[in-house]
């Protein structure tokens, strides 16, 4: 079933074009990977589906309906959840409170108590049970990631839109991070969106791979394609300095 | 709540419960000020620092309280208690009206409109002197019966209690939650399906009423209203109130508009300067202690232990 | 965060302990030594410059009186009380002097709009109050037992004094502006009710006592041309009125000014901002160098002049010299400090002040209950000159149009 | 007609010296993202300075107001360093601090300088028939003169220079401005007490008319935000045209309308404008 729908978005910011004609689809259960050098939209892209920025032509499509002109929150409640690039979590709250705040809008009819066991649930999957008390603004970097993702798991998505969750990690914390989605998309029936710029990762887990550059879609396929696509090579090679790092 | 901190609160209430009893009347006064404030900054602190939007209306909207219910009682003779109420609902709708047109533009619109409603209430007030005499004063009769302090304080102080209760209960619920979750990150909380704006509202709706309720009681109080009620004088000592004791806790605007209240009985011989005591005190809290007198001493202690 | 509220409550109970002991030992200092009476009027805002004649009049009353030998044997002592002018203040200021200082009598206050205030405090606590220079009717109209007034009311220097001095020097037409106060609202009214009825053709505007800017304002009294305006705007308004009337050739070109209340005609910054604009303004008075009433104006002005090094100028401190001394008579003669008493003393007074010889009336009804209107002037400045040019039998000068 | 004529003047008169002082909060919203509160209270400064240079100093009138600008300079530049900086990034925070620092520095002005209104001498006196139709007073005129200069030469300043070109970069897009090499903390710094500057020169030239009294300031950072929303918060031009709407909207008000209600007109102006277009006339971006 095809669940997210873009169709021609365009997004431009006094002057500079963000976000050019993309037109792409997300079927359910697949996990898709988005990539593309710095400044290329790929956040501005996620943004506009999730409602935080509006696009300036062009219609958002989610499991049939319209969502272009939702905002923000209506979005989430819809089922899209998402990460973001630089973390953003609820600082002076405790972790479990950081979920907990999810679930108040999600599992509205549940009691408190259900809702609290949830959280810890939620918690214990990304690997955060032992810091559910601790203030949100206290964690390391990797800890933010996995609370920001328990948080939108907390909203019930059907869609996962996930920004450079794996971005800061080593190898080794990378596998495990890898290991975690997967599972979470198997738990959880996600289908997901992802940017990263870890190609390994990308290559590993993802099913179809869309390319951005200067607001354009440029290539669309499966990493096998993708990776051999002279488009791409060409477009990461221009702009080697910024996307090497 | 930890049971700690119920005992303590209730030790507070039963000593404010027979504190009347100990003091002269001209202390007496400067409690049922001092709860003035308590409501006044427990109220903006439910905007500003449980949503992070600063409103400079919230001395304003205390205007709109009491002068409604002022004009009404001493116009048409209707009795405070019902006056208060109107004074109330029109301050509800005022805030609706006022939030809808800005909150969903973000936090500089919301203090801009705000200070340019509490100007035009403070113009419109002064300026409608045949209405509400202005800068000359509104008299007006005492909440009930005769003038007493002692029944004042009592009321002031029941109101005080519930509207605590109240904040506290809102505060634990799921409001309270996505409350604190907008003030965090607006945007995140968006994109948790919280729904900012009608937060923000619902913050803004209910402390606008609530300062309503406390300018009513305390200009039925004074028995006289002046524009002083709804100025940036009395907004300043609001917002110094709350950031000294503490934004964004329950405490804070308790111990802050008490503490202020008290430390402007002892150096009021200083006179005018008293303010600018108060807000050089304001800002050394809100540069160098931004957690308030509450916040600060959690930290003393909890370096201790 | 959950710490915070024990924290929280540690604070709160200190504070609130502190408090408390801090209130029993304020009031058992209050044992008192000496006879203490309360001074309300404004220190701070617009009117600050009256606080300042006030405390120079407070001290030279109170050399005087304690040279004599004090009140009921007990050395007189003064606390003044800043109202700012503002009536939410002033209650709360006299409040506290009666409730917390323990004052035995309350004089002062130069706002009608405060005075009106206080004069509810000091009657529900009992504390007589003779005011000084709050001219509205209604503060003596009320006919308030602990209310006293020796000083102006509106309607003495409306009918007394200005109506007398637009018939008597011929004017035609008069333009009121008129502050949105008690006092200027009051005295408008009268004026108006006046000049109708002595058949004078007269315009009327309110303006803010604070406002700058006069054009607009100007311009329509330019439109109605009058040759008299009577501005009863207090403070330092009055200044850019003026000045501004100069630039839009009004005054004194085609209309001479009347201020009516004085003090601000006074002040030092009067000159610096109106410049010569100011020349053959006119305003309202109670005192002059070469008008003496009585033997105690002369004695003020010498004891002035020795404490302050320069003539007296703004005659409010004059009229706080008058009634510290009527309070302390009335208290001597009253021999107690029970506020029946000295109501009682009060109502029998027969005092020489500066001003004149006092006399309240002590008929109910009227504003001239518990009232003594002093003697007024009507001064003109003539080449930066105080001339007297009314009442008639007192002037020293004759009044210049051009 | 006549009466029309002299409402517009004095419009435009007063509409260009709150056009000078929006100027500068104009530039501190651009570049720094602060409403900066106690923006009057340097208007209020650079008054009460230039009065004491001039009296108590016995300094001419131009050296004095060379003084007093460069005076409200460097305490601008002080305030920036030790209360603004810290903010950065918070508007609440520095939205709170300056709304203190207003408090404080109104009553330390009552503390310093006494309730009493000052006033620096007057360039020129006397008056002027204009149009052959009124008088209008020469100090009015004059003022107004140095205020349209100094927008004049601030106008070419941000558009011809390096300097300007820096500035707008900033006020622009803080990321690309640092792209390009330009340190937006020192930036910060030099625009806040430009606009610091702007009030000043607000101040100056209007004290002759306006004596200050500590309590105006409040008054003066109103009227300056209600143009600068007007104008749109992003744009310099805006600020201009603004000042000059509000001034003639005032006037015409006093006129017309009522001479109480004269700064309501703002406020009025100010909410609906935020409620049917809240970028204002001139500007394109909405703050978040």
């Amino acid at each position: 079933m095809l669940l997210l729908e873009l169709n021609e978005v365009s997004k431009s910011f006094g002057g500079v074009k963000a976000l050019e004609n993309v037109t792409a689809e997300v079927q359910e259960g697949e996990i898709v990977g988005l990539i593309g050098p710095n400044g290329a939209g790929k956040t501005t892209l996620f943004n506009v589906i999730a409602g935080v920025i509006k696009c300036d032509r062009g219609k958002v499509k989610f499991a049939g309906k319209d969502i272009t002109k939702y905002p923000t929150h209506k979005i989430s409640t819809l089922g899209i959840g998402r990460t973001f690039q630089i973390v953003r979590p609820f600082a002076t709250m405790s972790c479990l409170e950081n979920v907990l705040v999810a679930l108040s809008i999600s599992e509205k009819s549940r009691s408190k108590n259900e809702r609290i066991e949830k959280a810890q649930e939620l918690l214990e999957t990304v690997g955060l049970a032992e810091k559910e008390q601790t203030p949100a603004g206290n964690l390391n970097l990797i800890d933010k990631k996995r609370l920001e993702l328990a948080r939108a798991l907390a909203t019930n998505p059907r869609l996962l839109l996930l920004d450079e969750v794996i971005g800061g990690l080593n190898s080794y914390e990378v596998g495990e991070a890898i290991a975690l989605i997967d599972k979470l998309r198997k738990n959880f029936k996600l289908t997901i969106l992802w940017i990263e710029h870890v190609m390994k990762a990308i290559m590993q887990l993802s099913d179809r791979i869309l390319v951005l550059d200067q607001g354009k879609l440029i290539c669309e396929g499966t990493p096998e394609e993708v990776s051999h696509d002279a488009r791409v090579i060409r477009a990461y090679l221009g702009d080697s300095s910024a996307s090497s790092s | 709540m930890k049971r700690a901190n119920l005992v303590s609160w209730c030790i507070a209430f039963v000593v404010a419960l027979i504190l009347p009893f100990l003091v002269s009347d001209y202390w007496l006064h400067s409690l049922i000020s001092g709860l003035f404030y308590v409501l006044m900054a427990s109220s903006w602190n439910l905007i500003a620092g449980y949503t992070g939007q600063v409103s400079f209306a919230h001395a304003a909207f205390a205007g709109i309280g009491c002068y409604t219910s002022g004009i009404l009682a001493v116009k048409f003779g209707i009795p405070p208690f019902f006056g208060i109420l109107t004074g109330i609902i029109l301050a509800a709708l005022l805030s609706l009206t006022l939030g809808a047109l800005c909150i969903r533009m973000g936090g500089i619109y919301l203090s801009l409109t705000t200070l340019g409603f509490s100007e035009i209430v403070r113009i419109i007030i002064q300026n409608e002197y045949k209405i509400t005499r202005g800068t000359m004063g509104l008299k007006v009769p005492f909440l009930f019966g005769n003038y007493s302090k002692i029944t004042a304080f009592y009321i002031m102080l029941a109101a005080v209690v519930l509207v605590l209760v109240g904040i506290y209960f809102v505060l634990k619920s799921d409001l309270g939650l996505q409350f604190r979750a907008v003030q965090n990150d607006e945007i995140a909380a968006a994109s948790v399906g919280v729904p900012v704006v009608f937060v923000r509202l619902t913050a803004f709706v209910m402390a606008g009423s609530l300062a309503a309720l406390a300018g009513g009681l305390y200009g039925h109080y004074l028995l006289l209203i002046t524009p002083h009620i709804p100025s940036l004088d009395t907004m300043f000592l609001v917002l110094a109130m709350t950031v000294i004791g503490g934004m964004g806790t329950m405490a804070g605007p308790v111990v802050g508009a008490l503490f202020l209240e008290i430390l402007s009985e002892y150096i009021r011989v200083y006179g005018e300067f008293h303010v600018l005591v108060f807000a050089i005190v304001a800002m050394i809290f809100a540069r160098f202690f931004p957690q308030g007198i509450v916040g600060f001493m959690g930290n003393l202690i909890k370096q201790k232990t | 965060m959950k710490r915070n509220w024990l924290k929280g409550f540690f604070v709160l109970s200190v504070s609130v302990l502190m408090l408390f002991s801090g209130a029993l030992i304020f009031q058992s200092w209050a044992a008192e030594e000496t006879i203490k009476i309360g001074v309300v009027g404004p220190r701070t805002g617009t009117a600050a410059a009256t606080g300042k004649a006030f405390q120079e009049g407070i001290e030279l009353a109170l050399d005087r009186i304690n040279k004599a030998g004090g009140v009921l044997g007990k050395k007189l002592e003064v606390i003044f009380e800043d109202t700012a002018g503002d009536p939410a203040k002033a209650a709360s200021a006299i409040e506290k002097l009666i409730t917390h200082d323990k004052v035995v009598m309350v004089v002062g206050e130069s706002h009608s709009s405060a005075a009106l205030a206080e004069i509810d405090v000091a009657n529900r606590l009992k504390v007589p109050f003779i005011i000084a220079e709050a001219w509205h009717d209604d503060i003596t109209k009320k006919n308030y037992k602990y209310v006293f007034r020796a000083g102006p009311c509106n309607s003495g220097v409306v009918n007394g004094y200005i109506l007398g001095f637009i018939k008597d020097y011929g004017f035609k037409k008069v333009a009121i502006v008129a502050e949105n106060t008690d006092w200027g609202l009051g005295i408008k009214e009268l004026a108006e009710k006046g000049l109708k009825k002595a058949g004078i053709t007269y315009t009327s505007l309110v303006t803010e006592r604070k406002s700058q800017d006069h054009y607009a304002e100007l311009n329509k009294i330019k439109k109605f041309g009058p040759d008299l305006i009577l501005a009863f705007v207090y403070g330092f308004g009055v200044h850019y009125f003026i000045a501004q009337a100069n630039e839009v050739g009004i005054v004194p070109q085609t209309a001479l000014i009347l201020e009516g209340a004085g003090p601000p005609s006074l002040w030092p910054e009067f000159w610096k901002t109106v410049g010569d604009a100011g020349n053959l303004e006119l305003f309202v008075s109670r005192m002059h160098p070469a008008v003496t009433f009585t033997k105690v104006a002369k004695e003020f002005r010498e004891a002035y002049k020795k404490k302050f090094h320069k003539p007296p100028t703004d005659y409010k401190s004059r009229s706080i010299f008058d009634v510290l001394l009527i309070a302390a008579d009335a208290l001597n003669r009253a021999g107690s400090t029970n506020p029946d008493k000295i109501v009682e003393a009060l109502e029998n007074t027969n005092l020489t002040v500066s001003s004149g010889v006092v006399r309240f009336g002590t008929t109910k009804g009227t504003y001239a209950y518990h009232q003594w209107q002093p003697p007024m002037l009507i001064i003109q400045w003539q080449d930066r000159k105080q001339v007297v040019v009314y009442p008639k039998d007192v002037a020293t000068g004759k009044l210049r149009k051009q | 007609m006549v009466d029309l004529l002299l409402y517009l003047t004095n419009g435009i008169v007063m509409g260009t010296s709150y056009a000078l002082c929006a100027l500068g909060v104009a530039l501190v919203v651009g570049v720094m993202r602060v409403i900066n509160f106690a923006h009057g209270e340097f208007y209020v400064l650079a008054g009460y300075l230039s009065a004491t240079f001039a009296s108590a100093l016995h300094l001419g009138i131009f050296p004095s107001i060379a003084m007093s600008i460069l005076c409200v300079f460097f305490v601008g530049l002080v305030v920036e360093r030790f209360l603004i900086r810290p903010t950065y990034g918070n508007e609440m925070y520095s939205l709170i601090i300056t709304f203190i620092l207003y408090i404080i520095v109104e009553n330390l002005y009552l503390f310093i300088f006494g309730p009493y209104p000052q006033k620096p001498p007057n360039w020129v006196s006397g008056s002027q028939n204009l149009f052959g139709l009124f008088y209008y007073g020469n100090q009015r005129l004059v003022s107004f003169v140095t205020a349209a200069l100094l927008i004049s030469i601030f106008l070419v300043v941000l558009h011809k220079t390096w300097l300007g070109r820096v500035i707008r970069a900033v006020a622009i897009d803080r990321e690309m401005a640092s792209l390009l090499g330009v340190n937006p903390t020192r930036i910060n710094f030099f625009s806040f007490g430009l606009g610091c500057v702007l009030a000043g020169a607000a101040g100056i030239v209007l004290t002759p008319i306006f004596p200050v009294v500590p309590t105006v300031g409040v008054g003066i950072s109103l009227t300056a935000f209600v143009v600068v929303v007007l104008g749109g918060m992003d744009s310099f031009l805006g600020a201009v045209v603004g000042g000059l709407i509000l001034g003639i909207v005032e006037n015409l008000g006093v006129a017309y309308i009522s001479s109480g209600y004269k700064h309501l007109f703002g406020f009025v102006i100010l909410i609906l404008v935020l409620f049917l277009k809240p970028t204002g006339l001139f500007g394109h971006r909405q703050f978040q």
